[in-house]
């Protein structure tokens, strides 16, 4: 059975949330294949002068019914920013469904930690896990509240916590010193976290210290997103894993360094 | 329809686009585009004596028209390799070449004999052009005492088709070229990659945690044609022709240069589904050129 | 304002951005642009003894990010280059170098000489590595031996500074420049063109009237980026870096891997008014990385 | 004084000619220079991943009092394909005028030959020549009637004979093969051209034997277009030439081979 595709994706929408962020809606000519919550797409970035390669892009949402896939994007340099460009109608070609996936918590009470344009793969996970019953609540960092997205949607499916550095929403400082930390009773038994490095290890750092499991997902720079190149390593306890093809998605304790 | 096989060695292939070593994975990474048995060959990627865990992270630059890797032959080894991966894929109904890597020529030997004993694989294709390891890799290929020395030792102990992968960063590629048909090599690929390197300018860091590390990719394509041109015409075996590949007039364009075959490299991270893609672009345009057998274009220019 | 002027022997350059051999005229093509005399220096296209005709046209053809071109030092020689020429541009407010050619010793060393008495000369390039000439050319700056001895001949007659370019068509790029160092170079620029081809798949014909040609520009950055780097830490002259530089984050990657000044070339084509931008950029991020002086770049990584 | 500028040039119109062949409408920021007929500009090619350098395309027309300038132009690769697809609002880089310019003829009835889009300098030419009340007839040709263009601008300035592959338009034949060249009196004093080198050989070779000048404008590959490269030359009587500036049009008594 397959489970790679290569599609030519129909823009249905291409949504400035600001000036460096947009959400893309795109539909598959066929069918949408089955696509798990931390699954990522290689995206084709056409009259490019300097972009070569393919970028890879989180699966944002996904809806079934209406067989439509979103990708949310900032804008950071060439590539992102022709994508930006595209329009509705266009059509974006894209290899999909790429790497493993966030897996299900053993217990019900998880929290999403998202830092700017990290939350992307989280939207599809707090769906996935608010059908399955689980209690998701959502904590999202940015530097200013324009780094904050989507809330509403987030919202959908259980509590939203914000910090931004300048403190234009939710509470001040970083993620990880959002007051939640500092509860006498942590509400939560995992901890899965998408964004900057730094947040995603001074997150392991409190689950490790809280006993929980945390799950991080891994944005490795990548040349073929499938397994052939082994350029997207990173240092496990078991040597070098392909971020593409056994990850995004890690448990921290796997990854060399982070604990 | 015109023929297009071709010959390299004792090995018949069906038609000239194999994949190039460490881009391809061992082919089942692109089970899922298209059918690989429909590949001429397909070159899995560099395996050494034992396991390497290959460089640190990270390992990738993205280069105008090109990209600079720093892979560093990550394997599992050979015995891995005949345990493990060898049954998996050897009843594809193609080629199976494998990229023979070492950093002594005692690994080279050790890991070529163990390979001439698996009967399905028809040939090896010798790298002596890796510029990512510290230690031999590259270092064979830059000189035709050395080139030839490891050459002749793998060719006592491999009875099969033995290819010789040459490294593009050299004074005289051709000369290179001669000294390993000199030495036994029933054909040479080239070419590997360049040597390159990228800086972070922000940062004021090299983006390889190796400093250096092989370009490849459509920026390398005008200098792996002269070489495949210039190889071409200094030796008698067949010449398998690679650098910046992406579509089928880049392959003709090597071929009419004077490649018997080619490799599809970099192509595929951008489209794993070119192969077929070229293939079929050869065959169209063997038909609009009114060519019977894609042999009649090898080397025309 | 950070301090921009750099030294190459000397010459004290009031900024580091030079314009390349043969992609620059004389300079006057480029006065509608900008003011040409903000320049680091200007080095004039290749000169040598007598008029040059050059190869036939076709000369260039595009390349992925790149172009290969077959000039083939078409120059009207010294002599006309002395008389017609210099008088027209000597008085521009920045150093004019010239590109020195030749097929021989003997006829650099006259080159050279004369040269050697324009006051308003004060330095040449000596072009060792052109790759689209039959005679002498890239021949002198692919073995050591030869490019030692070109170089002292010229040391000897040539009593200003004195900056060999380097090919970057060798196994050993550092060791060159060493060779060329001891031999009495003041500094080594580089890189120059890569040998290349290009085919014209449909017509099945190179697409040069010489076959070969020189690659340059963003293609071959990586590879320059690397050549510089590693002559850099080889040698103690100042190193000069060139090789596909198309605005200022490229020319400090080069100043970051080593080079104390730069040059421009194809990037000239793609916006003639390319040069004070690239000079204002490198000054933008001086003062964004707080350095009071560019010098405290070079080498950074 | 400046002669050469480059301007980002606002595209006011993008016409659809047919499928192979628009025409751009565009306006300098600045007052529109002093362009001559012959000259061209050297154009750049935005967001295409294998164009690298500018195109050289010929002036086809100025009109100083609006201030535009307009580029006829083919598809035949990448780079115009893409400068096809530019819209109407965007904004063309380009570096014009460039080259040298045909020039007046001695006496008052001339002929100017052009084939596929190398009519495009001659519309410009013929309304210079009919402002100098110069006579002015225009031959096109082509393989079909798709390639025959604009005949009502250049039916402004004088007559136009047309020579088609398939007659589906004018007679049949190529140009060369134009009744006109057959009569007895040949009527004109002098021929300019552009088009097909072979064409531009074929009516060299008619001028030689009617003994009257042609200057034929040559379309050589150019890297810079400014005379900086020299990548351009065709061989003259003195030794290469630079098509971009001592051309791009020449006496075709000044070229090797050409007589
Ligand atoms: C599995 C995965 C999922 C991702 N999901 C999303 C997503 O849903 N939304 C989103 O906006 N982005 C996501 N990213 C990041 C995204 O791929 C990069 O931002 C994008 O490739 C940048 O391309 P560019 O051409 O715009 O920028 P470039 O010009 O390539 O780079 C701009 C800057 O960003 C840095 N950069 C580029 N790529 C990476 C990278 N992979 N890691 C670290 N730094 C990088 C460069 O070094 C440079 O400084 C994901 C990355 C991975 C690996
Ligand atoms: C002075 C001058 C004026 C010109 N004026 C016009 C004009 O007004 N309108 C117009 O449509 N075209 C004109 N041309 C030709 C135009 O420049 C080319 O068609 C264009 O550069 C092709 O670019 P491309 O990227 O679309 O095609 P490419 O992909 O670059 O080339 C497609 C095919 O065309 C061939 N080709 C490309 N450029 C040339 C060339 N200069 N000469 C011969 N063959 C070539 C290539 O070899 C290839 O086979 C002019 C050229 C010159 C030098
Ligand atoms: C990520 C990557 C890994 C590679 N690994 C190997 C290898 O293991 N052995 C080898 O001989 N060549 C290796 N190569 C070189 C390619 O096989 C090929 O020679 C080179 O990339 C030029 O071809 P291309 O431009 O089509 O990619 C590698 C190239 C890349 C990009
Ligand atoms: C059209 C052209 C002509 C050149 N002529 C010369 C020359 O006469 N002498 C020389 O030393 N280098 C010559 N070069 C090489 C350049 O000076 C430079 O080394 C090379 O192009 C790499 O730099 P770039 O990528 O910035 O162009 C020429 C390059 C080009 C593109
Ligand atoms: S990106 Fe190629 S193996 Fe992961
Ligand atoms: S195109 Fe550069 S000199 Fe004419």
């Amino acid at each position: 059975m397959k489970n790679k595709f290569i599609h030519d994706m129909l823009v249905l929408d291409n949504k400035n949330l600001n000036t460096n962020y947009f959400l893309l809606t795109l539909q598959p000519p066929v069918e949408m294949p089955i696509v798990k919550a931390g699954q990522f797409a290689q995206v084709e970035i056409k009259d490019a002068k300097n972009t070569f390669l393919r970028r890879p892009l989180s699966v944002h949402d996904v809806n079934y019914k209406e067989n439509t896939i979103k990708l949310l994007v900032q804008i950071v340099g060439e590539g992102t920013q022709k994508l930006s460009e595209i329009k509705k109608g266009e059509s974006l070609n894209m290899i999909y469904p790429l790497g493993n996936s966030f897996s299900f918590p053993d217990s019900d009470n998880v929290l999403l930690v998202g830092g700017g344009c990290g939350i992307a793969p989280l939207l599809y996970l707090a769906r996935i896990f608010s059908e399955k019953g689980i209690k998701v609540t959502t904590l999202v960092g940015g530097a200013t509240n324009a780094d904050i997205l989507e809330t509403d949607e987030y919202l959908k499916f259980g509590d939203v916590l914000i910090t931004t550095m300048d403190a234009s929403i939710g509470e001040k400082g970083l993620v990880t010193q959002h007051s939640i930390f500092k509860e006498d009773n942590f509400r939560f038994s995992k901890i899965y976290t998408c964004g900057p490095q730094p947040m995603m290890k001074a997150l392991a750092i409190i689950a490790k210290e809280k006993g929980i499991p945390c799950e991080v997902s891994l944005e490795n720079m990548m040349a073929c997103g499938i397994g052939a190149c082994l350029c997207c390593v990173v240092d496990t306890i078991d040597g070098n894993k392909c971020t593409c093809t056994e990850g995004p998605v890690f448990d921290y304790k796997e990854l060399k360094g982070w604990n | 329809m015109p023929n297009l096989s071709v010959r390299i060695g004792n090995l018949v292939l069906k038609n000239p686009v194999m994949t190039a070593s460490g881009t391809f994975g061992y082919g089942e990474e692109f089970d899922d585009f298209f059918d690989i048995s429909t590949l001429g060959g397909i070159i899995v990627k560099g395996t050494t004596g034992s396991k390497r865990e290959g460089n640190p992270y990270p390992r990738m630059a993205e280069t105008p028209s090109g990209m600079l890797n720093a892979v560093g032959l990550q394997n599992k080894g050979v015995d891995n390799f005949i345990s493990d991966i060898y049954p998996r894929i050897k009843d594809t109904d193609t080629h199976i070449i494998v990229n023979v890597s070492g950093s002594t020529i005692d690994e080279y030997l050790m890991v070529a004999s163990k390979l001439n004993e698996l009967e399905k694989i028809p040939a090896i294709e010798l790298n002596i052009s890796c510029p990512n390891v510290k230690e031999g890799g590259m270092a064979f290929g830059t000189s035709c005492p050395s080139a030839i020395a490891v050459t002749e030792a793998i060719r006592k102990v491999y009875h099969k088709t033995l290819i010789v992968k040459l490294s593009p960063n050299v004074t005289n590629i051709a000369e290179m070229a001669k000294a390993v048909e000199g030495a036994g090599a029933d054909s040479v690929s080239l070419i590997n990659t360049l040597l390159g390197m990228a800086i972070d300018a922000e940062r004021q860091k090299p983006v390889l945690s190796t400093i250096t590390g092989g370009l490849s990719g459509p920026a390398v394509k005008p200098i792996a044609l002269r070489m495949v041109w210039q190889v071409a015409k200094a030796v008698k075996i067949p010449v398998i022709g690679l650098g910046g590949i992406m579509n089928a007039a880049d392959a003709i364009e090597f071929m009419l240069a004077g490649a018997t075959a080619v490799q599809i490299g970099t192509a595929n991270f951008i489209d794993p589904a070119v192969c077929p893609k070229i293939i079929d672009g050869i065959q169209d345009y063997l038909i609009r050129h009114r060519n019977t057998d894609v042999n009649e274009i090898i080397g025309k220019i």
